[in-house]
């Protein structure tokens, strides 16, 4: 019998080594899976490269991983927010490497990398800092850049409810980058409020198929409420 | 002449949206001109973080940390509205499907070049989020500032000397003092704050207006 | 109010023009949009280019469109087959240009006109007849043909249930290309088993956002049953 | 010697898909690999229109003809299985995420390469569906074929005359004599039909074999 679903939170995110390049789910705090951050933390991996949409927000999860120090580079599109003060003072001080990514570009990239795509022509960010000595290409008469996936060894990302095949289901916008990233790393581990019965996720409304998941952790509901 | 509030210069930017229209709001001033859509009109806005049909700020008490827009603000979700995933949250801007995309600026050129997410400053750190892929994406790109910097400099120019966000990419300008379409002959003229004459919007701007009433 | 519905079979299909680029869903019959497809028969657009999976089976449906002659050109990747003697004898008779492309690069190319990519690289079909004259390239050691996307002015599909905002939720196996082609088309028509008040559908399971779809046909569950 | 037949040729296949894995079985012969996947194991079947969790065919009067497999035949959905369109599931096959396909053949040459969806001649009419994608994104390529064609010719050649489906694709090769591991230094022989020696299939093969416990 197939059985994705994880006792711990330390099982979950065992494994991980140093040096791995890791996915993190969520825009913000909306998605971002606290607990597996806390366990990886507990974990202790280092020279890490992160993966998500920002750098942190206050001083808990991703922004209490980048504090250990642990994380040698950061690959995102928004990393500077009103509470970002943890990333802020280490990039200042050249402890964190930064590649900033356009948010369209990080999507697809993540994508691509999930879909077996080997590079593809984008025009966001042509004429731009952020496409400086990259390869470009006028197709049809427009400018487009040559972008590159982005495959990760580990995903972690939240989602609502989860069965014992790793199929899922997210709630509202804290989906946002979890079913791409889910694609894109070897091995994906999610957190959901709830593991439920095989059936019970109505087939036309799963979002993340089961093939893209190896780990599934319940964390319970709390976890949705807290802030 | 006075210059609009950023409540007035967001109402005059609501005016121009359609019934129908599929609209994303910039963080930052974009994000007031949904305070001001007629309630008349059926409008569909599109949030990069997953969400089309976007509906008003929840009342104090309501808020759900999982339902929020690209500022990271509460929000709630009209009837008829759906979330998606991030790949086809971009897809959609980046595919030419969203009719107008409202955004902050800090420099827009003669030529319809954008600058609005870096200062350039080397110790400033920078942050792009969805701002290229909606100046590139959205059938019509408006943007919304002041005419001047605080320190009274246009920001209205004939190059950008700020970063890039796009090239040629704007479609129409809303400042305090006026709104201009970019067209391939320039800056024309839509429209101009009561009580200020044109050659005098020409002497604050940066760069030459076309009069279409001339 | 934004009212996407429209009031017969004629009307969804107004305006298509002669020489129109129409992509079909469908995979075999299995959502096929066949009152849509008969619509356009009776409009009687000429020189199509025609954008499915198949050619057409048996008499009905597509292969009743072929037979009009008002198609000049398909693309699709599995025209043969056991009741394809419409597609066959037309072909036979070069009647009617064929673009043969592998079924991922079809659906591929497809999702790529949607979202705005300019070309892609994919390792399918590297090295043989239908990758003949495409630009290839070597990334990270594995070798990648060149494609790009493929649009079209108007796409017929089939759903479940809309609303009046042009959302949709499938049936089953019948969702296959539908999703993709509303994205790719400058004008989606979709019919559907019934058109449902707006907000009835779960928005954690809408499958094509309105924003893809501009006019809605509500053709009865009949339709859903029919062979 | 007793050839296999392909109900046997299905059962020999099955017999190497392990627990948990992500199986796509190809149209034909290929197929009927799903009527002899071991009851006690649990093995999810992927159909490239977009279903994952496939069961076997309904009892007759309970088809549904918005559910078949790539065949168009109707099958069913396990508790479990889930639908995706199109792109999603054709991203699942090129990404690299299904862990065995199955697929006839007309042709595997020596080093891995496949042909399987032309004959190649003037007035055939060609189908490729997906196929070419199968062939390169799976982790493991099975080819399930008779070693001969009805002329007798061996389809286990040196170099495929017919077009292509994938160059060095393929993992194993299941004929009804044989099956055969394609490997860095030529085809090594994982095991032969009841009654049939290393020379006797060398002899009946087109290309030199490697014989692992010589």
């Amino acid at each position: 019998m197939i059985d994705k679903t994880v006792a711990s939170a330390a099982a979950a995110v065992a494994g991980i080594p140093d040096g791995a390049t890791v996915m993190i789910g969520g825009f913000g705090t909306a998605g971002q899976p606290a607990e597996l951050i806390d366990a990886l933390i507990a974990q202790g991996a280092r020279d890490l490269t992160i993966v998500n949409n920002n750098a942190g927000n206050g001083d808990t999860g991703l922004a209490a991983l980048l504090k250990t120090g642990r994380v040698r580079r950061i690959v995102c599109s928004f990393p500077r927010q009103a509470d970002s003060q943890v990333f802020d003072a280490l990039y200042r001080s050249g402890a964190l490497e930064l590649e900033l990514v356009p948010q369209g570009n990080l999507a697809e990239r993540i994508r691509a990398a999930g879909a077996g795509i080997g590079a593809f022509y984008t025009p966001t960010g042509y004429g731009t800092a952020l496409a400086e000595g990259k390869e470009t290409r006028l197709i049809d008469g427009r400018a487009y850049v040559l972008e590159y996936p982005l495959r990760a060894d580990y995903a972690l990302i939240k989602a609502r409810l989860g069965d014992r095949w790793g199929n899922l289901v997210y709630r509202k916008t804290a989906r946002n980058f979890g079913p791409i990233m889910a694609t894109a790393a070897t091995c994906t581990i999610a957190q959901v409020d709830a593991v439920v019965p095989l059936g019970e996720l109505d087939p036309e409304a799963v979002v993340t198929p089961g093939i893209f998941v190896q780990r599934v952790l319940a964390v319970g509901p709390a976890a949705q409420a807290a802030p | 002449m006075k210059r609009l509030t950023r409540e007035q210069m967001a109402q005059r930017v609501a005016r121009d949206i359609p019934e129908g229209a599929y609209v994303n709001l910039g963080i930052g001033l974009p994000t007031l001109v949904a305070n001001h859509l007629p309630a008349g009109r059926e409008i569909l806005l599109h949030s990069e973080n997953g969400v089309l049909g976007m509906g008003p700020a929840p009342p104090a008490g309501a808020e759900d940390p999982d339902l929020i827009n690209a500022g990271k603000q509460p929000v709630t979700l009209r009837d008829g509205g759906c979330y998606f995933h991030h790949a086809d949250s971009f897809a959609m801007m980046r595919g030419g499907h969203l009719d107008i995309c409202v955004l902050g600026g800090f420099q827009v050129s003669v030529t319809g070049d954008l600058a609005n997410w870096h200062t350039g400053e080397p110790d400033a750190i920078p942050a792009v989020g969805g701002a290229m892929d909606l100046a590139i994406g959205a059938k019509q790109v408006f943007v919304m500032m002041e005419h001047h910097t605080k320190q009274g400099v246009s920001k209205i120019v004939g190059r950008c000397s700020y970063p890039l966000t796009g090239i040629a990419c704007v479609s129409r300008i809303y400042t305090d003092l006026a709104v201009l379409d970019v067209t391939p002959h320039g800056l024309s003229v839509v429209d101009i704050v009561d009580g200020l004459s044109f050659d005098e919007l020409q002497r604050l701007s940066g760069v030459p207006l076309i009069n279409p009433r001339a």
